[in-house]
């Protein structure tokens, strides 16, 4: 599982900005040269390889869980399986596939971004990145122990997570519990190196805005990876050691886990959308070649929602039997929380209000953010309004929405900031050609798959079922069809990188035309070491 | 002491008061369900009669349901299912635990009420479900429930049922040893 | 009937009954007054979202087309106007404001569980539905009656494909009926889409419900809660009925109560019971220690040839009637009568080999659940 | 102070003048904006559960 890492992308002439490497012998070369590195740009490529095979992974599981639905009936796998298929799918995709994919794009660009040589705490940013491999190898080896791997979907409700769980559940609270670790350690030296390293002259005004949403995105970490480690070692307790957090018999309540493990969870969804909203507001402004509009209200609504998302999280329990006031209340602030976030997509539209607009590739990928993430918004307005949740809960209604919310959400500002920022990792361009068949399979695999999802869960279609009544197999067929050509257009991704890796026309320092930010002053492909010595920022109005 | 260690530390600082926060939660939910009755939680404690008259002029149906949860060979029988009675009145049903099994257990019987608001209104002065129970092989034990509902139940609550689910006891977890010296046919 | 073969024959089932088909689209107005509130408030929201979304993309499909860099080679260059900011945030939120006092509304008639005519208590245990007339002595559990070989294909699917149970619950039309939700296990979520019911029932607490159908009809649901292997296979079938028609079903369960009582006193045969115990095997055990008895050890163990099966009656006895706690065994002496406990039992200790020769009563069963 | 409170404010409703973000990043500490925003959270909290009581009463 050490995953096809391409051929070193970052051999970089020697005669690079200061060629004494730190140890004295040269540096180590091959697979010790990964293992050992302190280097902010190895170990966000590290990152980004390890999220990108953990995708394809938790892509294969997503295959099986369709291939299952394809028709009615059971043709290929057991129940049992379906649901660990399921369940993993959840973990891989969340844990291991989105948020070390931005957790990379966090280590290589933010130390470039604000002028800094490197991340404050080099060594622990290489321990953080070597926590998740070990973490996640050992969850997907719970596949293999008997009793099977984890059943109980991804959000592991109690007491089906604790009594009634497999064997195996004990590896699942470990592995969690050291992809929690990483998170953590990520996040602490992110917001050390933001708040500390930035070069003389950048203020934090003067920050980008990817920089800012990672800086709030660090303190939501900080403030609920630790809830997460809680609700998982209470489990562990009730499971191994007799006590009943969650367990009914013995004074325990099997909703108190919900409680808690929404807590985690609403802010933990903000953690996966909020450095999507940096990329975007990124590279939108530069294809547009037009400054974003509305920087401040940007920085401030971003800054709100860092703490409205701690209000909100039992609208993912309306129908669990809440007490009508409880109900009322987190309807209110649901709707309160909906208007700071769905309000930036009428800033990036309007920054696209009379620009000079050119498609590129990462433009693209943007663009079809903006607009299919704004339909998962909608379908979370609708969700927000607690009657109309009691028909939705649970039902294919809400794994389109969150799939509309992740992947279109998600995943293309990742696969954007990728386009984007290629030129100045490899020094060669992405092959357009291939980048926009990439981008037009994947709009038409995703909205194949997910929108037929809305009819399957409007008409009564509960989630997590491995099979269905005869009225969803139209709805079921194509949201199949659809998932195979979303995944295997993946593939085409992978080719792309090794191309640009390999050669491909050449990227100059400022590799778009449109683009403002600290990282194009830098040569490109980007030495080894940058801003050894801070670089000169005059704080001029905001870009 | 440099920024980055300062930030560091206030950082970790932050992080252990959130994992002790997540602990904190148990006890805090405890609290909150009690006062806002929600989930049906239901007080472990005797508490005292409020003589403040019965409110003759609407009757309230409290029912009575017993349920038996896996692994405990009890059931628990109840004089009568359902009764009505005058919010402010105090009513004393009889119950009794019968142990069908063939060796002496440890049970209790986990309270819920519905509806939750009915929850605050409603005071328990004693019940067999503030401590586990112990029964040798075939014992039966008869024990008194008397509760009393507020006068200012809202008007629109007309029913309120009261399910007991019997649960075993591991033997480690006995929190109070049941009254000694009350077996045999009480 | 090969497997590949199986899979032709089951993409034939594409030619879906009108009847199924009414609601195929989009959330079923159903038959009481909440469910067609709620219809209406989806409806609402949702021609919000179209409306905004139209002119959103709108504006910004435009911009992308009338300011592309061929056509537009100068772009402007304001980037603040905090005026249009404001506005284009107070519209949706007096927008939201505006939703959110029809729905307090109906929520808080859908929290009105006052005056009801009949409670039901609906428990949920994995992977069947047990319903209880409080007061009226009528309990039975509800299963999925779709054979297992449609599922695997072997068969052809009827209409009502994982849709159909053994005993669907019986309701009055025009009566108000409080529901009480609870488990024996895990959290299972009991919903019917047309009666815009769904609630969780959560093991140990009780939440309540209510719903006053307004047409009779068969209304089918399915559990929305994750709750392990067979949470797909645990269908929910309302069957509303006129009142008088109603009381008339309610009187004859009673008596086909009292009389499975009464078969308790008489003596089975063995082949009777055999027969009986297969059905119930099938129909409840089959899902976990699996239709041969070889269970999926280490959490379902098996029955076939296990030998403190064939030693321990009593032990077994204890296991089936009281469950293990703190394992996926419930106690089914809350799913089972006296009969279908005895016929199981004997079915075990003589199918796949386990030649007990035993033949359990359901006097015995009667005695121990009475003692 | 007063200015604090008027950032944390809009920074709730989403909307803020690039003026004022100016002058908040050039004059306020960052611990007073958070200790506000924390204090504007417990009032809205307080706000909207007064709000739920009175529409389910």
């Amino acid at each position: 599982m050490a995953s096809k890492l391409p051929k070193s992308p970052l051999e970089h002439s020697a005669g690079g900005a200061g060629a004494a490497a730190e140890s004295p012998g040269a540096p180590p070369r091959g697979l010790l040269r990964w293992l050992l590195t302190t280097n902010h740009k190895e170990i966000g490529t590290l990152y980004l390889v390890f999220s990108l095979s953990m995708f394809f992974i938790g892509g294969i599981f997503a295959l099986v869980v369709r291939l299952e639905l394809f028709q009615p009936g059971l043709q290929f796998v057991e129940p049992e399986f379906f649901n660990q298929m399921t369940t993993l799918h959840g973990l891989i995709m969340v844990f291991a596939a989105v948020m070390p994919a931005f957790t990379g794009l966090a280590n290589w660009m933010i130390p470039l971004q604000i002028g800094a040589p490197d991340m404050a705490l080099p060594r622990l940013n290489n321990f953080s990145f070597w926590l998740l491999p070990v973490a996640f190898t050992l969850l997907l080896a719970t596949l293999l122990m008997p009793g099977g791997g984890p059943n109980f979907g991804w959000t592991f409700y109690a007491p089906l997570s604790t009594t009634y769980a497999p064997p195996s559940t004990t590896f699942f609270i470990l592995g969690m519990h050291l992809a929690g670790i990483s998170s953590i350690l990520g996040a602490i030296n992110i917001i050390a190196t933001i708040l500390n390293l930035r070069a003389p002259g950048m203020r934090m005004m003067d920050m980008p805005l990817f920089v800012w949403t990672w800086l709030i995105t660090a303190f939501l970490l900080i403030a609920v990876m630790p809830v997460l480690a809680g609700v998982i070692t209470m489990m562990l307790l009730d499971i191994n050691f007799g006590t009943s957090f969650f367990n009914a018999a013995g004074g325990g309540d099997p909703v108190l886990f919900q409680h808690l493990f929404w807590f985690f969870g609403h802010p933990e969804v903000y953690i996966m959308i909020l450095p999507a909203f940096g990329i975007v507001s990124a590279i939108i402004p530069t294809f547009a070649r037009k400054p974003l509009f509305g920087y401040a209200s940007m920085v401030y609504a971003t800054a709100s929602i860092a703490i409205l998302s701690f209000l909100v999280w039992a609208h993912h329990m309306f129908v669990v039997g809440l007490p009508l006031v409880a109900e009322l209340f987190f309807m209110y602030t649901t709707m309160l929380i909906a208007v700071p976030t769905g309000v930036k997509v009428f800033n990036w539209i309007t920054t696209l209000f009379q620009g000079s607009i050119s498609f590129e590739t990462p433009m693209l990928f943007a663009l079809a953010f903006v607009v299919l993430f704004t339909i998962g918004g909608f379908s979370g307005l609708m969700l927000a309004i607690a009657p109309a949740d009691f028909q939705y809960h649970d039902t294919y209604f809400v794994v389109a929405h969150f799939h509309y919310v992740l992947v279109p959400g998600a995943i293309f500002s990742i696969m954007a900031a990728v386009y984007y920022w290629l030129p100045k990792w490899t020094g060669h361009y992405p092959s357009e050609r291939l980048g926009r068949w990439h981008f037009w399979l994947s709009v038409i695999g995703v909205n194949l798959t997910f929108f037929p999802m809305h009819f399957s869960g409007l008409a009564g279609m509960p989630r997590r079922i491995p099979d269905y009544a005869l009225q969803f197999a139209d709805f079921n067929l194509v949201s199949s069809l659809g998932a195979f050509l979303f995944g295997f257009s993946q593939l085409l991704f992978v080719v792309v990188i090794v191309k640009c890796v390999r050669g491909g026309e050449k990227a100059p320092a400022k590799a778009w035309e449109g683009a403002q930010d600290l990282e194009w002053s830098v040569p490109s492909p980007a030495p080894l070491h940058t801003f050894e010595t801070p670089p000169h920022v005059t704080p001029q109005p905001h870009p | 002491m440099s920024p980055v260690q300062r930030t560091v530390s206030r950082t970790l600082l932050v992080l252990v008061a959130m994992f002790a926060f997540a602990f904190a939660l148990v006890p805090l939910y405890d609290v909150f369900c009690r006062v806002t009755g929600l989930n049906g939680k239901v007080d472990t404690t005797a508490q005292a009669l409020v003589h403040e008259g019965v409110d003759e002029s609407r009757y309230v149906t409290v029912q009575l349901v017993t349920r038996s949860g896996a692994g405990l060979p009890w059931r628990l029988e109840v004089e009568q299912r359902q009764l009505r009675m005058h919010p402010g009145q105090t009513v004393e049903v009889g119950f009794t635990f019968v142990n069908q099994g063939a060796a002496e257990q440890w049970g209790r019987a986990v309270p819920s009420v519905t509806p939750s608001q009915a929850n605050r209104h409603l005071r328990k002065l004693s019940c067999f479900c503030f401590e586990e129970q112990r029964l040798a092989a075939g014992e039966r034990l008869a024990l008194p429930l008397v509760f009393q509902l507020d006068r200012d139940l809202p008007a629109e609550i007309h029913t309120v049922t009261l399910v007991y689910t019997l649960y075993p006891v591991a033997s480690g977890e006995i929190a109070r040893r049941a009254p000694e010296a009350q077996g045999g046919e009480a | 009937m090969p497997r590949r073969l199986a899979w032709l024959s089951g993409a034939g089932g594409f030619a879906l009954s009108p009847q199924v088909l009414a609601n195929g689209w989009n959330m079923p107005v159903g038959v009481t007054d909440l469910s067609r509130e709620i219809h209406s408030l989806h409806m609402t929201i949702f021609w919000i979202c179209v409306v905004i979304g139209v002119v959103v993309f709108g504006v910004m499909f435009y911009s992308l087309f009338r300011y592309r860099r061929s056509r537009q080679p100068q772009a402007a260059n304001f980037h603040e106007h905090t005026t249009v900011e404001v506005i284009w945030t107070t519209l949706p939120l007096l927008i939201l404001v505006a939703m959110a006092v029809p729905a307090t509304a109906t929520l808080k008639n859908m929290y009105d569980t006052g005056d009801a005519e009949l409670d039901v208590m609906v428990t949920g245990q994995q992977w069947r539905w047990r319903y209880d007339y409080l007061g009226e002595e009528v309990a039975f559990t509800s299963s999925l009656s779709t054979p297992r070989a449609q599922v695997r294909g072997e068969e052809a699917r009827g209409e009502t494909y994982l849709l159909d149970v053994d005993n669907p619950l019986v309701l009055p039309v025009g009566r108000k009926v409080r529901f009480l939700f609870t488990s024996d296990d895990v959290i299972h979520s009991w919903w019917v889409p047309e009666l815009a019911v769904k609630q969780d029932t959560v093991p140990g607490f009780v939440n309540e419900n209510w719903v006053r159908i307004n047409e009779p009809g068969i209304y089918r649901g399915q559990c929305a809660e994750l709750c392990g292997i067979d949470h797909g296979f645990m269908p929910i079938v309302v069957q509303a009925m006129a009142p008088d028609e109603f009381d008339a079903w309610l009187a004859e369960r009673r008596d086909e109560a009292a009389q499975e009582a009464l078969g308790v006193d008489r003596d089975w045969g063995h082949e009777e019971l055999m027969t009986r115990g297969e059905e119930v095997y099938a129909a409840i055990c089959a899902s976990c220690h699996q239709p041969e008895g070889q269970g999926a050890p280490p959490t379902f163990p098996a029955l076939a040839g296990n030998p403190r099966l064939q030693e321990d009656l009593g032990w077994q006895l204890d296991t089936v009637i009281n469950g293990v706690s703190g394992t996926a065994m419930p106690a089914f002496r809350n799913t089972l009568n006296p009969v279908e406990l005895a016929a199981v039992i004997t079915y075990t200790r003589n199918a796949w080999g386990n030649a007990t020769g035993d033949v359990v009563q359901p006097a015995r069963v009667a005695e121990r659940l009475a003692r | 102070m007063w200015q604090v409170i008027k950032s944390v404010l809009a920074a709730f409703f989403g909307v803020q003048k690039e003026r004022q973000r100016r002058r908040d990043f050039e004059q306020g500490r960052p611990g007073h904006f958070i200790l506000v925003g924390l204090v504007a959270a417990a009032v809205l909290v307080l706000l909207v559960v007064l709000l739920a009581r009175l529409a389910a009463s």
